[in-house]
């Protein structure tokens, strides 16, 4: 990586020859910087198909997604399924989709009641596309509804006025908000802890962590939450990504430290060859 | 064989956007599929109105419990579009007065106005507001000092709910604020530390793990290897 | 329905409940009646009147006229066009359109108004009473309250603010959507100069835009949902919606988050601050400002240490055991705080937006209170 | 809560019905808000350094520079950051700047207009077009914000009435983001102050010289953005407190001790009220809420 900065920075200009003019300049680095997480994660699945094992540490969240839904199966009660309140343009709702999945094939195997209000219509479309391929691959094509994944309004509060409703009379045994979340965070998870629910969240909107934190059984935390459908399919393929976003951070975690100590010798030092290139790497990086 | 199809569209698509970033001739693109996106979402309120017309007239049709609120759904639903299609009490733009839907939607005084004046815009404001008593029943229950890390997490609420208010600031007076030595005590400054060095750090790192994340799941989709969106199991 | 989990499982407390219901309604009305008796005073010296109704929006009358003209303008291509162009019609002239608008006044204004209505010409303009608008505040008021009640137990009022809201806002979006995304970006690309003529006189358009049919298209495919035999069709506009922006996300979120907040982190451990001298001139060496220096540097050091440790508690192959683990601990220290300073700020967010309904209660509404002078 | 008798008061108090809470905490705001209604009085304020540095940096400039005003919230976030853009404009007409406002959300462009109406309304020294101006709002995000950063007119053809720049006397010289002398962004969310500073703000960095910026945000927000303060900030207010403080500033230096302030300049302090009780409310209940669970504790050890 400092590598690469080191040759960014002193050329930034756009690179000549091939199709003159069609690189845009000072992209240099993000495209290197691309193809090294691309690489890091594809490797990682290559590595995982070969068949050798993936440790992957526990989520204390994800072991609960089961057992909740079997308590609602136990009590009669519906599982309510919020994947957010973004469209699918978010990579966050397509997350909370994939792991509306999973969690709609468990509910499918203990034939529990699954209740999907959306704010999107193509957030209901793709939502009913997953759930009924989950109902189809669990064999209980059957009992798949699709009218229990439905639109309520695209207003945020409009859809909290209805699903604050629906929890306090249909009372659903668990609770699940995976996705993109707001101000209704908090408004959803004291409604379900008023019932009694348990409640499982993951979001990778940070202002809304605490709410959820403050008032849900477990809470998966920003790239945990990236995590989760992973983890909920135990499939060699998905996990081998997990190895993948391990190798990056450890990059990162790397670059993070050599970034501070180098800037650190540059002030101590007042060495101007280290200063400038700190200067210039964190230019090109785009700090400003 | 639709999936497969669809996944190798969803799989072409993304790299073109990929490039989008780098090859200058395809800059335009970028811009371009927002507004794609807009039209299609908007285009998929027709699947979304016509599931919320479905589910309350079946509910009114059944007699099922709570038909009425189902039927001022309904009513509701269809004056709302149908004053804002035709812009009722709604005069045009004062620069093209022959043109009657070329003034402004939400007029004041027209009727779609009131709608959200004094419908929509009270209603969901004060659901907003609800979590004025939320946030003080979750801290209630939930701020008990546990183990270390509830520890932290009510103790830092607890400073910078006091360090934002005039008591906050009487209650560390006494500490002197011209020197540096311990002016960093005084509340409102620790709540100021707090945010620049606790809440900064914490933010950094998940910032840097989302991104992570959310790049493991868009390549995810860019090869493939995640479907569920199409309604494939695998 | 089953009230399982809920203070309320007894019929017995289920009547009581009920029966508050109705005290309190009671004690609603009798307060808003009191509330009429005693009255407010409207306008100040000669003009204040005491008016015994509350929550009134009072309105001025101001009319609209408009006159046409041809003229003749040069078109981008050089060629002559005639053009109607429209104007505000001058005092006196006859206008060829023209309407009446109402505009928001205080009550003062109106009080004074009415003193002032037995001396003024007939042409002055009418202020008066705004029933619609009135009846808007009121409404508002109530479904205000109706949300409120939530907080004591779901029931039948809070039922019916949640349909009016449902209702209302589905079809606000869908009206939105078609005026400011469908008029401008589809019928405004593909049917340019019959947008133009009897939606949007102002769009500037230069010819059809063809790529306007790729949304087209796409949304074409989309309603294929609507019939069971051409559903299937329904996934391609899902899969270029998701593709795309898997891709823009991808490097969006390298560009902006990852390698952004990498670069923040170029910041020397060691700060030396000096004491800033009024006057000093730059070249003469301030002594070392200790606190500052070691504050700064103490800063710098437990931020690099915040990154790294809740970084490595995000390290998923890894069991979280001996050094790592003791590193993510202290990460999740990080998030606690982070958390916690999080949490605190917001309370402050969302009893400002609590404080501002009361005021609407109380000000608009009741006048009670009148901070901004409307009435 | 009959069924059992023998439970200690604070075993009671543990499991007390959360709907005494709610109670609670309407009093707190409401009774403040009435009281501050009736009286009119007001907490004083002592602004924190983040405030200063705004409050700074628009003092700073001289008379006449450009000031580009970002209104990028809606009426629900009002409450909040509504007295935050009156304050800036306030302080703005104080020192004589320029004035060009803009958003970046739809709902934000009829606030534009009241808050200039409210503000500038009929001082006579300030001529639409000379000295402030209303650009409307422009669809895009952070699109708008790069195409700013290199094209300014390219992004705002004309302003919110319709009129070509090439028209406004003082739009000339204005080419793209660097050429004003201050930017100013007040925000709810996306895209807002955190987007200035990543696609406005950082890229002037490699055009040569920082364009100083200064920005409102919601309590909820506030976090967020503090990372930026100071080096891509030079002042930041946060909530409802922030714009408290600024206000108090902007006041200090409008009007001498003793005269009554406009109601309109004080929203944000006249709102600091049910902001004491309800945060001291919300204090006292994480104490209460602790002594429980300690005694509970106790309890369960000597057991």
């Amino acid at each position: 990586m400092t590598f690469a900065v080191t040759i960014l920075a002193q050329d930034a200009a756009p690179a000549a020859g091939f199709m003159p003019g069609w690189f845009m300049p000072g992209k240099g680095l993000l495209a290197i910087s691309l193809i090294i997480v691309a690489a890091a994660v594809m490797i990682s699945i290559l590595w995982a198909r070969s068949g050798r094992p993936i440790r992957i540490r526990k989520i204390a969240g994800l072991d609960a997604v089961d057992e909740a839904v079997g308590r609602a199966t136990e009590m009669g009660r519906p599982v309510l399924f919020i994947p957010g309140i973004q469209d699918v343009d978010n990579i966050q709702t397509v997350a909370g989709i994939t792991i509306l999945g999973k969690v709609a094939k468990t509910a499918a195997e203990y034939d529990a009641e699954i209740e999907v209000p959306t704010t999107r219509s193509l957030v209901m479309t793709t939502a009913r596309e997953a759930v009924h391929a989950s109902y189809l691959s669990a064999g209980r094509t059957d009992s798949y509804n699709p009218d229990r994944i439905y639109y309520v309004s695209d207003e945020q509060f409009a859809f909290v006025a209805y699903t604050g409703g629906l929890m306090q009379r249909k009372r659903p045994a668990a609770c699940f908000y995976f996705g993109c979340f707001f101000a209704e965070s908090l408004i959803l998870a004291e409604n379900g802890n008023s019932i009694g629910a348990i409640q499982v969240a993951g979001t990778a909107e940070t202002t809304q962590l605490p709410f959820f934190v403050a008032s849900c059984d477990y809470t998966l935390i920003g790239e945990e939450f990236f995590a989760a459908s992973a983890y909920l399919s135990g499939e060699p393929d998905q996990l081998g990504t997990l190895l993948g976003q391990d190798l990056v951070k450890g990059l990162a975690w790397a670059a993070v430290l050599v970034a501070a100590l180098l800037a650190t010798v540059a002030a101590v030092t007042g060495h101007e060859g280290i200063a400038s290139f700190v200067n210039g790497a964190r230019a090109a990086l785009g700090g400003g | 064989m639709g999936r497969n199809a669809a996944a190798v569209l969803a799989s072409i698509v993304g790299l073109v956007m990929v490039l989008t970033a780098f090859a200058r001739p395809l800059e335009f693109l970028g811009t371009a599929v927002v507004d794609w996106f807009n039209v299609l979402a908007a285009i998929a309120f027709v699947l979304g109105g016509a599931n919320l017309l479905k589910m309350n007239l079946l509910k009114i049709s059944a007699r099922d419990a709570g038909w009425g609120y189902s039927a001022v759904t309904v009513c509701v639903f269809l004056v709302t579009i149908g004053v804002g299609l035709l812009k009722v009490g709604a005069h045009p733009d004062p620069l093209h007065p022959d043109v009657a839907l070329s003034g402004d939607k939400e007029a004041v005084g027209g009727a779609f106005w009131w709608l959200y004046e004094y419908a929509m815009s009270p209603i969901t404001s004060t659901l907003f507001a609800l979590l004025a008593f939320y946030v003080a029943s979750a801290a209630f229950r939930a701020f008990r000092a546990k183990n270390t890390a509830a520890i932290l997490l009510l103790g830092t609420a607890f400073i910078v709910l006091l360090g934002r208010v005039y008591v906050g600031v009487l209650l560390t007076s006494w500490i002197p604020a011209d020197n540096a030595w311990v002016s960093w005590m005084r509340l409102e400054n620790l709540s100021g530390i707090i945010m620049g060095v606790f809440n900064n750090a914490g933010t950094r790192a998940m910032m840097i793990g989302i991104a992570i994340g959310i790049a493991a799941t868009s390549l995810k989709i860019l090869v493939g290897l995640d479907r569920s969106y199409l309604g494939s199991s695998d | 329905m089953s009230q399982l989990g809920t203070p309320m499982v007894d019929p017995t407390v289920e009547r009581r409940a009920n029966r508050m219901m109705m005290v309190i309604l009671a004690v609603v009305c009798a307060l808003l009646a009191l509330r009429a008796v005693v009255g407010s005073s409207v306008g100040s010296g000669d003009a204040a009147v005491t008016e015994h109704g509350f929550g009134l929006v009072y309105v001025q009358e101001s009319s609209k006229g408009f006159v046409s003209e041809q003229s003749t303008e040069k078109a981008a291509d050089g060629t002559e066009v005639e053009v109607r162009r429209w104007k505000p019609a001058a005092p006196g002239q006859t206008p060829e359109i023209s309407w009446t608008e109402w505009n928001e006044v205080t009550a003062g204004e109106w009080a004074a108004a009415q003193r002032a209505r037995a001396d003024a010409p007939a042409s002055a303009p009418l202020v008066t009473v705004s029933w619609p608008r009135t009846a808007g505040v009121w409404f508002a008021a109530l479904m205000t309250l109706a949300v409120l009640s939530f907080l004591w137990r779901d029931n039948p009022v809070y039922k019916l603010a949640e349909s009016v809201v449902v209702g209302v806002s589905a079809g606000y979006w869908m009206i939105v959507a078609t005026w400011d995304t469908l008029v401008p970006k589809l019928a405004g690309a593909l049917v340019p100069a019959w947008t133009k003529a009897h939606l949007m006189p102002s769009l500037e358009s230069a010819g059809v835009d063809w790529w306007g049919l790729v949304p087209l298209g796409l949304g074409m495919l989309l309603l294929c949902r609507l019939s069971a035999r051409v559903s299937w069709l329904g996934i391609f506009p899902l899969a270029f919606v998701v593709g795309t922006f898997a891709g823009l996300r991808f490097v969006q979120n390298v560009e902006s988050d990852l390698l952004a907040q990498v670069a923040t982190m170029f910041e020397p451990l060691v700060v030396v601050k000096h004491q800033a001298l009024a006057g000093a001139d730059a070249a003469v060496a301030a002594p070392i400002d200790w606190a500052g220096s070691i504050g700064a540097s103490l800063s710098a050091v437990l931020i690099l240490v915040g990154v790294l440790s809740v970084l490595a508690y995000f390290f998923f192959s890894l069991e979280h055991k001996g050094a790592l683990g003791r590193t993510a601990k202290v990460g999740v220290w990080y998030l606690m705080i982070t958390f916690g300073a999080s949490f605190g700020f917001t309370v402050m967010g969302r009893i400002a937006l609590l404080a501002a309904r009361f005021e609407f209660l109380f000000d608009d509404w009741l006048w009670l209170i009148d901070p901004s002078g409307k009435h | 809560m009959s069924d059992r008798p023998n439970e200690s008061f604070l075993a009671r108090l543990d499991r007390i019905d959360r709907r005494w809470i709610f109670l609670m905490m309407a009093i707190a705001v409401a009774g403040p808000i009435i009281w501050v209604g009736v009286t009119g009085r007001t907490f004083p304020e002592t602004a924190t350094p983040a405030v200063q540095g705004a409050f700074d940096a628009i003092e700073r400039l001289p008379e006449g520079s450009k000031v580009l005003v970002s209104f990028d919230f809606d009426p629900a976030s009002a409450g909040e950051l509504q007295p935050m853009a009156t304050g800036f404009i306030h302080h703005c007409q104080l020192r004589k700047h320029r004035i060009y406002a803009m958003t970046l959300w739809a709902p934000g462009s009829p606030l534009i207009g009241a808050t200039l109406a409210d503000v500038i309304g009929n001082d006579p020294s300030y001529r639409y077009g000379e000295n402030f101006v209303d650009l409307g709002y422009q669809a895009g995000n952070e699109g708008v914000m790069k195409q700013v950063g290199v094209d300014f007119p390219k992004a705002f053809p004309n302003d919110s009435k319709g009129t070509p720049l090439a028209r406004i006397p003082m739009m000339q010289g204005i080419t793209r983001l660097s050429d004003f002398d201050i930017l100013i962004s007040v925000s709810a969310g996306y895209p807002g102050g955190k987007e200035w500073v990543q696609y406005g703000v950082s890229p002037t960095l490699t055009q040569g010289h920082r364009l100083p910026f200064v920005a409102g945000s919601t309590g909820v927000q506030t976090p967020q953005m503090i990372p930026y303060y100071p080096v891509q900030m030079s002042g930041i207010l946060g909530a409802i407190k922030g714009a408290a403080e600024y206000e108090s500033l902007v006041n200090a230096k409008a009007s001498a001790p003793g005269e009554t302030v406009p109601a309109k300049y004080q929203e944000a302090q006249r709102r600091m009220a049910p902001q004491l009780f309800g945060h001291s409310l919300m204090v006292g209940l994480i104490l209460v809420g602790n002594v429980i669970f300690f005694a509970g504790r106790r309890k369960g050890a000597a057991e």
